[in-house]
């Protein structure tokens, strides 16, 4: 049996969902480890999008922000913020574009909240605001999103939306006028959330191995449908292989 | 925007001239790199106050002028330095304590509106931020938004396409709505950048962010560079320089001007003083403490540079010639 | 749009593959520099018809494949060669027997419309061309831009601004009311440039016009370039590589692709072939002659260049490798 | 008593109206050589501004179009045509600009039209259009009109107005929402015309000498006031030897 840790499995399972020749565009934190241990792993022809602009940059070592210049090393492209955001809104562009991107709060549509708890004008917690979390969640028609599992994260109403999700019923984002499809899903520390074909509300999707789904439905502050879920596959040695040897070896965002 | 031919100045000379309390300033860089430090410390230094700033995603330099007390209101997409601050920490600390007013936008949008300003456009149309709290929820009131000449009447303007072909549209919505972000022309814009001539006109290496934009909207421009270096120089790779001279009004030769954020080709980033200042920057004690020893008990960047690190730190953040950065420096 | 490794094609193939009867297509270069034009004689070469182009500043590229009759409708800021031609003559002669149909914009409203392409959204706005005929005359009447999907509904839209705050308003109008474009998002761009990978990653040398835009607003691209590089090679200098790898369909290895036009670094334009092209454009009689002899009587770009030059004529035009033209070139 | 053709005169003309420091943006042909006759001459650090995208070109050879490669050579900077036009319609840029354009018809107002003689739908000729003319007569305060002087060019209405003169007012451009000011002047191969300060109405500011003012007004389609005109200073040594030595000593354009 192979030991790992839940943040390896939450890596794992998101690179997973990375296809050969996608385009990733990448934030910081464990969003950009994710794409490395695609690239890593099973999709070496897959292109890293920094927000920043560096297209498909040579990552020797692991970029601590967006904006780490280890990202500008032997990339293909330099493109200006409002370039690099465009790729995304171009619909000819902005449908090969997988969007990684976190949060402080989600509710059960994957609306995100980065911005503040409590009242907008006077916060209890300022969080660091939108980035270009709203600029993904608002083009890019497959995001996944990183969350840890916490109740106070997994909340009925957020207390700011800064990020689309499915808004507020299935045909929230078309009556909007938003352009593109909501999350995909939520990527846990417990486990894998969808969201409903129809109603568009989360439900559980996978669990990770040891873990109790009801576990999880009680780790969140909406209810949630865990009925459907299943096991996920444990991370292969060969994907905890190129994880911990290629894509983190100093285990920068592992710990 | 200064046709002159010698625009060389201290960085003392430079704030002098071109900051006054109260001015609309735009920052360049990005979270931990190409932060203006240098020009935002002497700004600190001259007790430039009631400052208005614009950003999209700026850590260090933003969070010290927060912390120094120099800025009143903020426009700005993201207050982070990647790992060693999930939000700048005086951003933070003054936002919850009511001192410091902030208007939300996302990073395409700031970066628009910089692009809407350099082009002298009043506005940019985006589809993003449809269905959220950044388009519903305004951070500066409308009686502030009406005094206050400078700040746009509205912080966001829903517009529905009057091109609007239903037959052809590619994508789902079923209304075609455009959110317009208004432009942004700063009083001054500070950056820091790897090369400058005389003249003004100026290199970036690595990646540009939005500091073409935010010096081309701008009424005024500062440029501190690493070095300065003969128009024939630049003149050599017209496709690698981003800023025309007649944009630039000071350029001041300031090295390691970016210090603790990094500058491309080189330095890195200095995560001994990032993982220092989390420490500092939650306390504002301390942050008075840290400005009254580090900036007001320090003439120049030389001697801040002098005080703050040694030779040992200022080799280990060195960049390596190859990669643009230091190549396994201890990061922990 | 295409993310597949593997994109190299021959002319004839990739012609075949990206362009069909009908098509909008945009055509980079501009007047007398890096037309694509080994791309517009395969177009001609293969008989495309119904062709609706797009071109800010065009000479040549589209005089030929206007020449040709493959161009029904073309949407234009400026058709000339500079001192070679006042006015494109075919283009001039087209319009003139009503064979061609026109709609008129500014360079810089076809660069704005091309840039909206290229960021997904339906306009931008523009304080140019207030009060002229740009605005008042429309080339295509409402029932064509009505029937034809991929056609605007509108030419222009004016627009109040609303933002509008009159005590802060810099320039002297009365009114701030904007020029809305519509943007282009054509079929296929075509382009030559100087360098790109197999991937598609593609570098530009000199000016870059509006080429990148007009890519990127596109559904397809073929890219024609002077030679094919490795990755790496590219990757040395990211900043100099003007569209992404994910951005093109097709790369064609075809070295003086842009002859008669520059290709700076390569080669400088033709000036014989400009000249002696002058009668030949005003005369359909002639033009189908040299259409005959140069463009149907040769398999591809090679034996073009073989048939209407020699030598000579290729030392003559070969570039400096210092200034990027030739030197002395005798340009009377 | 120095020899000279009426178009080195012209060129002259115009070179004297750009100052040292001024930004010149170029198009194809006469006005490239008045910007580099100026240069030569007495504004060394003035700039020329192609067009095309390139900032402060060594030019040492005459270019045949905005697009020749010659303008390329150790250019300061290279924009996009989408940057290059947005630095004069930016007002802290835009105001520094002096603009140089042509047209085969102009009219009082200084309205030019490059477009079509006759009917726009069926012109009886067809012109190349605007390029970048529009962009710099509704963009720059101070624009510089070339015009050989003809009856069929100086006319009661141009068939098309193409680039904004003053419009058809003293105040026709405010009302229009132009941002900036109309033509400065229109530069012949006989006399230089303004615009009166009240009326906006063209009247012959200077004729060269030689040529009698009332010449002049029978060549123009249109009641022009010639009796503010006065002689022009001719070409002096210096002019002309750094035009004939320094900027044009091909004659590419002089002849």
């Amino acid at each position: 049996m192979i030991e790992y840790t839940p943040k390896e499995m939450m890596v794992i399972a998101a690179a997973r969902k990375i296809k050969n020749f996608d385009i990733v565009f990448c934030g910081t934190g464990i969003s950009i480890l994710a794409a490395m241990a695609a690239k890593d792993i099973h999709a070496p022809q897959s292109i890293i999008f920094f927000e920043t602009g560096a297209v498909d940059s040579v990552l020797e070592e692991l970029p601590l922000a967006v904006s780490d210049p280890r990202v500008m090393h032997n990339a293909s492209n330099y493109c200006s913020l409002a370039e690099t955001f465009a790729f995304m809104q171009n619909r000819n562009t902005g449908k090969n574009i997988i969007g990684i991107i976190g949060a402080a709060q989600i509710d059960q549509y994957g609306n995100l909240n980065s911005t503040c708890i409590g009242d907008y004008k006077k916060p209890r917690v300022r969080l660091p605001g939108s980035g270009g979390a709203c600029d993904v969640a608002s083009f890019v028609g497959r995001t996944i999103i990183f969350m840890k599992l916490e109740k106070r994260k997994f909340v009925e109403k957020v207390d700011y939306i800064t990020s689309p999700g499915w808004l507020s019923c299935p045909d929230g984002r078309e009556k909007a006028g938003l352009i593109a499809d909501g999350p995909t899903c939520v990527v846990t520390d417990m486990g894998i959330m969808g969201f409903d074909k129809d109603s568009k509300e989360m439900y559980l999707t996978y669990f990770y191995p040891g873990i109790d789904p009801l576990e999880i439905k009680q780790n969140i502050g909406f209810d949630i449908d865990v009925l459907r879920a299943k096991e996920i596959e444990p991370p292969l040695r060969t994907e905890l292989k190129a994880l911990r040897e290629k894509s983190d070896p100093e285990r920068l965002i592992l710990e | 925007m200064n046709t002159g031919k010698n625009k060389i100045y201290t960085l003392t000379q430079a704030v002098k001239a071109y900051i006054n309390d109260g001015d609309h300033i735009s920052i360049g860089g990005f979270t931990i790199n190409r932060n203006p430090m240098a020009c935002a410390h002497e700004i600190i230094r001259q007790k430039k106050k009631n400052l208005h700033v614009y950003a999209h995603s700026n850590g260090q330099g933003v969070d010290e002028l927060i912390g120094a007390g120099a800025v009143k209101r903020i426009e700005i997409a993201y207050s982070g330095n990647g790992r060693f601050a999930p939000t700048c920490f005086c951003f933070k600390r003054k936002i919850e304590q009511g001192e410091l007013e902030v208007e939300d936008y996302s990073n395409y949008q700031m970066s628009l509106r910089f692009l809407a300003g350099s082009m002298g456009i009043p506005f940019m149309p985006t589809y993003s931020s449809l269905g959220t709290d950044i388009i519903k929820k305004w951070g500066f009131d409308s009686e502030l938004r009406n005094q206050e000449l400078k700040i746009s009447r509205e912080k966001i303007v829903l517009m529905d396409n009057p091109f609007f072909k239903k037959e052809t549209l590619s994508h789902k919505n079923q209304k075609d709505q455009l959110v317009l972000v208004p432009a942004i022309n700063p009083d001054v814009t500070i950056i820091h950048a790897q090369k400058a001539d005389i003249e003004g006109c100026t290199k970036i290496e690595g990646l540009a962010f939005a500091d073409v934009e935010q010096a081309k909207a701008s009424k005024c421009v500062i440029v501190t560079c690493e070095q300065v270096v003969e128009k024939n120089e630049l003149k050599k790779d017209p496709g690698a320089n981003h800023i025309p001279s007649f944009c630039v009004d000071a350029v001041v030769h300031v090295p390691m001007g970016a210090y603790p954020t990094a500058c491309y080709k080189y330095y890195d980033y200095d995560p001994v003083f990032l993982e220092w200042y989390k420490d500092i920057a939650v306390d504002n004690g301390k942050f008075v403490e840290y400005l009254n020893d580090y900036i007001f008990g320090t003439k120049n960047h030389s001697e801040f540079l002098n005080k703050i690190t040694d030779t040992k730190r200022i080799e280990d953040i060195k960049a390596d010639f190859e990669t643009g950065y230091s190549i396994g420096m201890k990061r922990k």
